[in-house]
């Protein structure tokens, strides 16, 4: 039993939900979708065991190309990330009618299916694959599917798909230099480079600039809002979801590893770029009217913490990087859940025209405030772990970084609050607001007992993840 | 050890419980059901408060209790904990107390509001929050409770939540409180980085036994965590929340607002005293920001009208004082303060509650008037309770804000000024609130006057007791032979030579703070009973008084160099610079579009030209190939 | 000098002179007909190199068929001097140019690779015979044999479908 | 028997067939009358069977003229269908030069 099951199941999955018609289609994925969840859960209980769950397999002979899926702590995580939300999602899309729905569904299953390999892979030349992979199915679920006027939608989705595809290019000339030098894409063969500081420093641009685009941090965001409102809410709950986490997840495991010398020296920058990223996206969040804009730009601000936090290096970094990762994966899902649980009633996500939804509809509200308070960090929430531990190593870098860096739970509370002020709050509006029905109450509920849960005792995560990220800090500190 | 972790589980868990049962079910048990939870989920917590308070005189060291790991970090782990020492027990015993009373009073004040249960159930998060905050064995267990009272301050300031103004001081409460709570996240990085633990005994033990310490650093932790304590204890510059606040339910004003939470941040620095006296120079910013916040505090109060905001200029005054007190080294002065503040001034924010009742909504003090007669209980029991906040001798605030006096003439005598200033005032405007609301005629509406009555026993009750504890509550620190002194020793060891005896310089001083305290209430007497003066309209106010009245201007000067700015910012980011931005990135592709543009002109469709390109090409390359390799 | 060398040097004193003439005749008639003379000469020099075989196949299917092709295609056009357009003088100067350019480089290269030629070598084997020739195609290349009657099938085809003339459509 | 090249050179054919494929690409160049520039290439085409004749005889194998054949009826088979396609344009234009066929300028 090895972590290629999960592959299998979701492309399978795909196909089948593919092929089972409009009608079942939604069924099927959500099947399929749990079925991986169950077997992510599985194997982990096989990690945990101490079995070796990888799978490495010669695939190309010429040029030396090996289909690796290496499953250590960190990629189980970001795994159990990946398949868990994915049923959250596919079920989150229960009240909604898409047209044509067998393609849409099979396409999440799809870009689920090339997230998790991306999360997974470990030879060079197949991670790639499943990095540009995933692009994909996001590209048609936004253009097809999307809101808005059509050629707008066009233009933003045009300008995401070729912004990323540029980006990721030079991951991919650095890849091909690598294999210049080693004769191998594996990780591990990849490690065992000598690279020269100018080398490792082109190599880390190169990287950058993909991952850059992929998170996305400052000045590389301008695809993120409009693409984030145009897209459907299911398209953006994966994109902002699970695919922002990708290129997080890949700084760590590719980028930081294979250019240390040039993460050491070039420190500073990267994390002030994170850091100018909090503040710039909380204080753009302020004055958005658009819902789904708003919770575009504090997931700018977001990410652009746990950026600054993979940069440090420090093993506090990396580890609050992870978690923030995966709390704002859950966090941000519920979210825009709740952005479209008030689209299907209002049809706006203009916060102008909300409003008294409270005195309407109190468990909704009450929902809504959790997750809104989740996403402003507070104390027993797990985006507290996950931003308590990244501020705190960035104190042990230097304690204007943390300074700075919070400001975030400052502006956060700002404009979470305010938008929450006017969209929930006030005088009731004309419109009726019908209070959550069952699958929308069990799709929020469980994302908040996640974060509850992990909030109160993380140790599961936190012991899953830790032997991963010290093994990537030996390599990154293997040249000094 | 097993009892007391249970015991002590049942303390935090009650009010948690009691919160749970008002969310899900509290709609469906009735108004009056969900109150009775609510409040027995206090009491319950008062009384296993009340069994840690009679073992711990056998345990003078304090019960620690370790649940589970909570958050590892490289250099330490974060444990769940639990530390129940004097401190902790002393505040968990007015917090419950005070609570019980207070929840006891809000069945019947709330009881028109059809959301009753939730009150009852932010009110019992509260109290399960300030609990944890006190009861944690650690920094960040105080941080789970310092954030989670300030969202419950949020929920229950905003709790008529269709009037968004009331949101809008909810909000700023939240944000404010935020503020300091980045200090205090900074404090304890820095604690963290220093010392590799956030755990109080460990800490304690490792400032003492260090042999070098990074005075800078510890510090700049200690500056941190004091702008923690400003944003929840209301100091400058971050008090301003605090009047806004008001908008709550006036029960949540008496509890949250004046007798427990804003206290926290005492409650942080006492507990933290070992790293305070280290820092003699965020000593003195300490003292010196609490002795002007009690200053411009009680200035602003002279001339507010409406009931509720004179009260919460009171509190951010009295919280200077403490300040003060803290800053001047004098841990358990501050602390005897707070105590009998929260008996004096809930009993105040309660009897105002009752009023309002009474009045139904009616918060202008020039709408007031001659309720003596139609609500006795309440006068009487206000009466009290401004005697005591005036430091009339014999009631409790005489003792407390005289030692702070004391303590502020034997360090520093401007700092003694300048209190003793903020205290005359306070008796005056305590004697203004309580001679024009309840002395001469009732100037409100007929209406409003056919329908005065006392308010229930359910009211009157808390009120009573409270009474009671503003009275005697001075006991407990006797000068010359203090209790509370006794009592905290195990927590701030220096103390124990720092009992100072009775002196002529005391009585002389005493003397003077009571003269004052008279003089002020004299002069109350004189304008509001004798001229019998009713404040202006807002409009007609003129000079110093409109400055006042206006608070400053402070907010307006937040507004003007923060707020605005941020929202300038954010436009002008939003407008311009996201839009240069996507530009530029458009920019990209309309080169490259440029660029083909002009490049298929090349592609003119001349074969000929074609042709000779394609054989200088092959020229090229075969000379490259066969020619180039010598 | 042999006989054969003069034989081979008026063989390509022909060979170019009528491959000059075929591109600077300005009827096509007279291009073709220079060009069949070329390809006449081309199959002397096969003759000259003891391939019979070839120079039977090169004036079959060169003189014959394709030229043949040429002709009637020159003749169903009714091309004739008066057609042929006005050459821009650019045109003249890029075709010279071109011209000398990969000669230049073509013996250059030649000259610069200094081949050794030695003795040519004799076998005496019989590689040239219609039989041999036979043989190997029929064995060794037998498939590309094959392809090429499709190729040529195909092309049948493809010739008579594009010449076909269209029906007008609607 | 005697190897004709004894008498002649290798590098004789070499220099013919440069020429003669230099006198093709001219052509191609040179002429605006699509089936001159045909007959350029079927110079340029015989320049190389020449040489692969020449070579056959060095090499005293006969590969080369196998290929020569093969290259043979694919010039055979180009030319029909280069000849049916001139017709047809020849049909649809009226002229054949080839400056006039510039339908994919871009």
């Amino acid at each position: 039993m090895n972590v290629s099951l999960i592959l299998i199941i979701l492309l399978v999955g795909a196909f089948a939900t593919f092929l089972a018609g409009d009608k079942l289609a939604s069924k099927v994925a959500l099947f399929f979708g749990l079925a991986a969840a169950g077997a992510a859960i599985v194997l982990l209980n096989h990690y945990n065991l101490g079995e070796n769950i990888s799978f490495i397999n010669q695939w190309i002979t010429q040029p030396n190309i090996s289909f690796a899926l290496k499953a250590d702590g960190l990629s189980m995580a970001m795994l159990l990330l990946t398949t868990v939300l994915t049923p959250i999602i596919i079920f989150s899309s229960f009240g909604n009618d898409y047209k044509n729905s067998k393609s849409f569904y099979a396409l999440i299953l799809f870009m689920s299916f090339a997230m998790a390999g991306t999360f997974l892979a470990s030879d060079g030349l197949l991670y790639y694959i499943f990095w540009e992979l995933s692009l994909i199915p996001i590209y048609f679920i936004a253009l097809i599917w999307g809101n808005g006027d059509a050629e707008e939608r066009k233009k933003a989705v045009v300008k995401f798909f070729i912004y990323t595809l540029a980006g990721s290019l030079f991951m991919l000339v650095a890849f091909v230099y690598m294999y210049q030098k080693a004769g191998s894409l594996l990780l591990e063969d990849l490690y065992k480079l000598n690279l020269s500081a100018t080398e490792q420093l082109w190599i880390f641009l190169a990287f950058f600039l993909a991952y850059a685009i992929k998170i996305p941090l400052i000045p590389f965001h301008t695809w993120q809002a409009s693409v984030y409102q145009k897209a459907p809410t299911v398209g953006t709950m994966l994109l902002s979801g699970i695919m922002l986490k990708m290129g997080l997840y890949s700084v760590i495991r590719w980028q930081l590893p294979l250019a240390p010398l040039a993460a050491k020296e070039y420190m500073y920058i990267f994390i002030g770029l994170g850091i100018v990223g909090v503040i710039y996206g909380s204080i753009v969040a302020l004055k958005q009217k658009d819902l789904k804009k708003l919770l575009a730009y504090s997931s700018l601000a977001h990410v652009g913490l746990i950026a600054a936090g993979t940069y440090t290096l420090t093993l506090d970094g990396l580890r609050g990087a992870v978690l923030q990762m995966i709390a704002h994966g859950f966090v941000v899902v519920g979210l825009f859940y709740t952005v479209e649980i008030i689209f299907r009633r209002y049809e706006t996500r203009a916060i102008a025209e909300m409003g008294g939804i409270r005195t309407q509809s109190p468990k909704f509200t009450s929902m809504f405030l959790i997750l809104v308070l989740a996403s402003v960090a507070l104390p027993t929430t797990f985006n507290f772990i996950g931003e308590f531990t990244v501020l705190y190593s960035l104190s042990q870098i230097n304690i204007w970084f943390a300074i700075l860096g919070g400001t975030t739970i400052i502006l956060g509370a700002y404009y979470m609050l305010k938008m929450f002020q006017h969209a929930m709050l006030g005088e009731t509006n004309t419109k009726p607001f019908a209070d959550v029905t069952v699958n929308e109450g069990i799709t929020l509920v469980l994302i908040i007992g996640v974060l509850f849960f992990f909030g109160m005792y993380p140790k599961p995560i936190t012991d899953l993840i830790t032997p991963s990220l010290e093994e990537i800090l030996t390599q990154i500190n293997r040249i000094n | 050890m097993e009892m007391n972790t249970n015991i002590a589980l049942v303390l935090v868990l009650a009010p948690f419980l009691g919160f749970l049962i008002n969310v899900f079910f509290g709609k469906s048990l009735g108004k009056s059901l969900s109150g009775i939870i609510g409040t027995l989920s206090v009491l319950v917590s008062f009384i296993a408060t009340g069994y840690f308070f009679s073992g711990i005189s056998a345990q003078p060291e304090g019960i620690r209790i370790s649940l589970f790991d909570w958050i590892q970090i490289s250099n330490f782990n974060v444990d769940f904990g639990f530390q129940l020492d004097q401190l902790s027990i002393l505040w968990l015993l007015f917090v419950t107390g005070i609570g019980s009373l207070i929840h006891l009073y809000s069945i019947s004040y709330m009881h028109d509001d059809e959301n009753m249960h939730k009150f009852f159930a932010y009110l019992n998060l509260f109290i399960f929050f300030m609990i944890t905050l006190v009861i944690g064995s650690n920094l960040l267990v105080l941080f789970i409770g310092w954030e989670g009272v300030g969202l419950c301050s949020y929920l229950l300031i905003g709790f008529w939540h269709k009037n968004q103004e009331y949101n809008d001081a909810a909000k700023k409460a939240f944000i404010m409180n935020r503020i300091g709570d980045l200090g205090l996240l900074v404090g304890i990085f820095i604690l963290g980085n220093l010392f590799s633990t956030l755990d109080y005994a460990t800490l304690k033990t490792a400032i003492a036994g260090a042999t070098n310490l990074d005075m800078y650093w510890l510090s700049v932790a200690a500056f941190a965590l004091f702008i923690g304590a400003c944003g929840k204890s209301a100091q400058i510059p971050l008090y301003t929340w605090l009047p806004d606040a008001m908008a709550g339910p006036t029960p949540v004003s008496a509890l949250i607002h004046a007798a427990t939470m804003v206290t926290a941040g005492i409650f942080m620095i006492t507990r933290l005293n070992f790293l305070f006296d280290l820092t003699p120079d965020v000593q003195s910013i300490i003292a010196i920001v609490g002795a002007v916040t009690a200053l411009l505090a009680a200035t602003i109060g002279l001339v507010q009208n409406d009931i509720k905001k004179v009260l919460a200029y009171s509190t951010v005054s009295q919280l200077g004082l403490m300040f003060l007190a803290l800053g001047l080294g004098a841990y358990e002065v501050a602390v005897f303060h707070v105590i009998t503040h929260a008996f004096f001034k809930a009993c105040l924010f309660l009897g105002s509650g009752s009023v309002i009742h009474a009045l139904h909504g009616e918060q202008d003090m020039r709408n007031m008037g001659g309720l003596k007669k139609a609500m006795p209980i309440t006068f009487a029991t206000m009466l009290i309770a401004s005697l005591a906040i005036s430091g009339v001798p014999l009631f409790s605030g005489f003792f407390s804000k005289d030692e702070i006096l004391l303590v502020a003439f034997h360090q520093n005598i401007p700092l003694w000024v300048v209190a003793s200033i903020a205290s005359i005032m306070t008796a005056f405007y305590m004697f203004r609130l309580m001679f024009l609301t309840f002395f001469q005629e009732f100037r409100g509406t007929a209406e409003q006057k056919h329908h005065l009555h006392e308010s229930p026993s359910l009211i009157t009750i808390p009120l009573i007791v409270l009474a009671i504890l503003a009275t005697i509550g001075g006991m407990i620190s006797l000068p010359g032979n203090s209790w509370l002194n006794h009592y905290l020793i195990p927590i701030l060891p220096k103390l124990a030579t720092a009992e100072h005896h009775l002196g002529t310089t005391e009585f002389i001083l005493m003397a003077i703070a009571v003269v004052g305290g008279l003089v002020g209430i004299g002069i109350a007497y004189a304008k509001y009973i004798k001229q019998n003066n009713v404040p202006t309209e807002d409009a007609a106010m003129t000079g110093f008084s409109k400055v006042l009245y206006n608070k400053y201007y402070v907010d307006e000067f937040y507004d003007a160099i923060f707020v605005k700015p941020i929202n300038f910012l954010s436009r002008f980011f939003r407008d311009t610079v996201e839009t240069g931005l996507s530009a530029l990135v458009f920019g990209f592709g309309k080169v490259t579009n440029e660029i083909s543009y002009q490049g298929k002109k090349i592609q003119n469709g001349s074969i000929g030209l074609y042709l000779f390109v394609f054989v200088l090409g092959l020229c090229a390359i075969v000379s490259y190939l066969f020619l180039a390799q010598q | 000098m042999s006989t054969v060398l003069i034989i081979f040097c008026v063989l390509a004193a022909i060979t170019l002179a009528t491959a000059f003439l075929t591109i600077f005749s300005r009827n096509p008639i007279h291009s073709a007909i220079y060009l069949v003379i070329c390809f006449f000469s081309i199959a002397g020099h096969y003759l000259l190199l003891n391939a019979q075989f070839l120079a039977i196949v090169h004036v079959i299917v060169y003189s014959g068929a394709i030229m043949i092709l040429f002709l009637f295609t020159i003749m169903l056009m009714n091309l004739n001097e008066e057609r042929e357009v006005h050459r821009p003088r650019i045109t003249r100067v890029g075709a010279i140019v071109s011209f000398c350019l990969i000669c230049l480089v073509l013996i250059a290269i030649f000259i610069n690779s200094k081949p050794i030629v030695g003795e040519y070598v004799t076998t005496g084997e019989d590689y040239q015979s219609i039989k041999v020739l036979g043989k190997i195609l029929l064995n060794e290349y037998m498939v590309p044999f094959e392809f090429v009657s499709i190729l040529l099938l195909v092309a049948m085809i493809g010739t008579v479908l594009l010449s076909k003339k269209e029906k007008l459509q609607k | 028997m005697n190897n004709i090249l004894n008498h002649i050179g290798i590098e004789n054919y070499i220099f013919l067939s440069v020429i003669l494929f230099c006198i093709g690409v001219f052509g191609v160049l040179y002429r605006r009358n699509a089936i001159i520039v045909f007959m350029s290439i079927e110079i340029m085409l015989n320049a190389v069977n020449l040489l692969f004749v020449a070579f056959s005889t060095y090499h005293q194998d006969a590969q080369g003229q196998v290929f020569v054949f093969f290259s043979m009826a694919v010039a055979a088979a180009e030319v029909a269908v280069g000849l049916a396609i001139l017709v047809s344009i020849f049909r649809n234009l009226g002229s054949i030069t080839i400056d006039n066929l510039k339908n994919l300028k871009g």
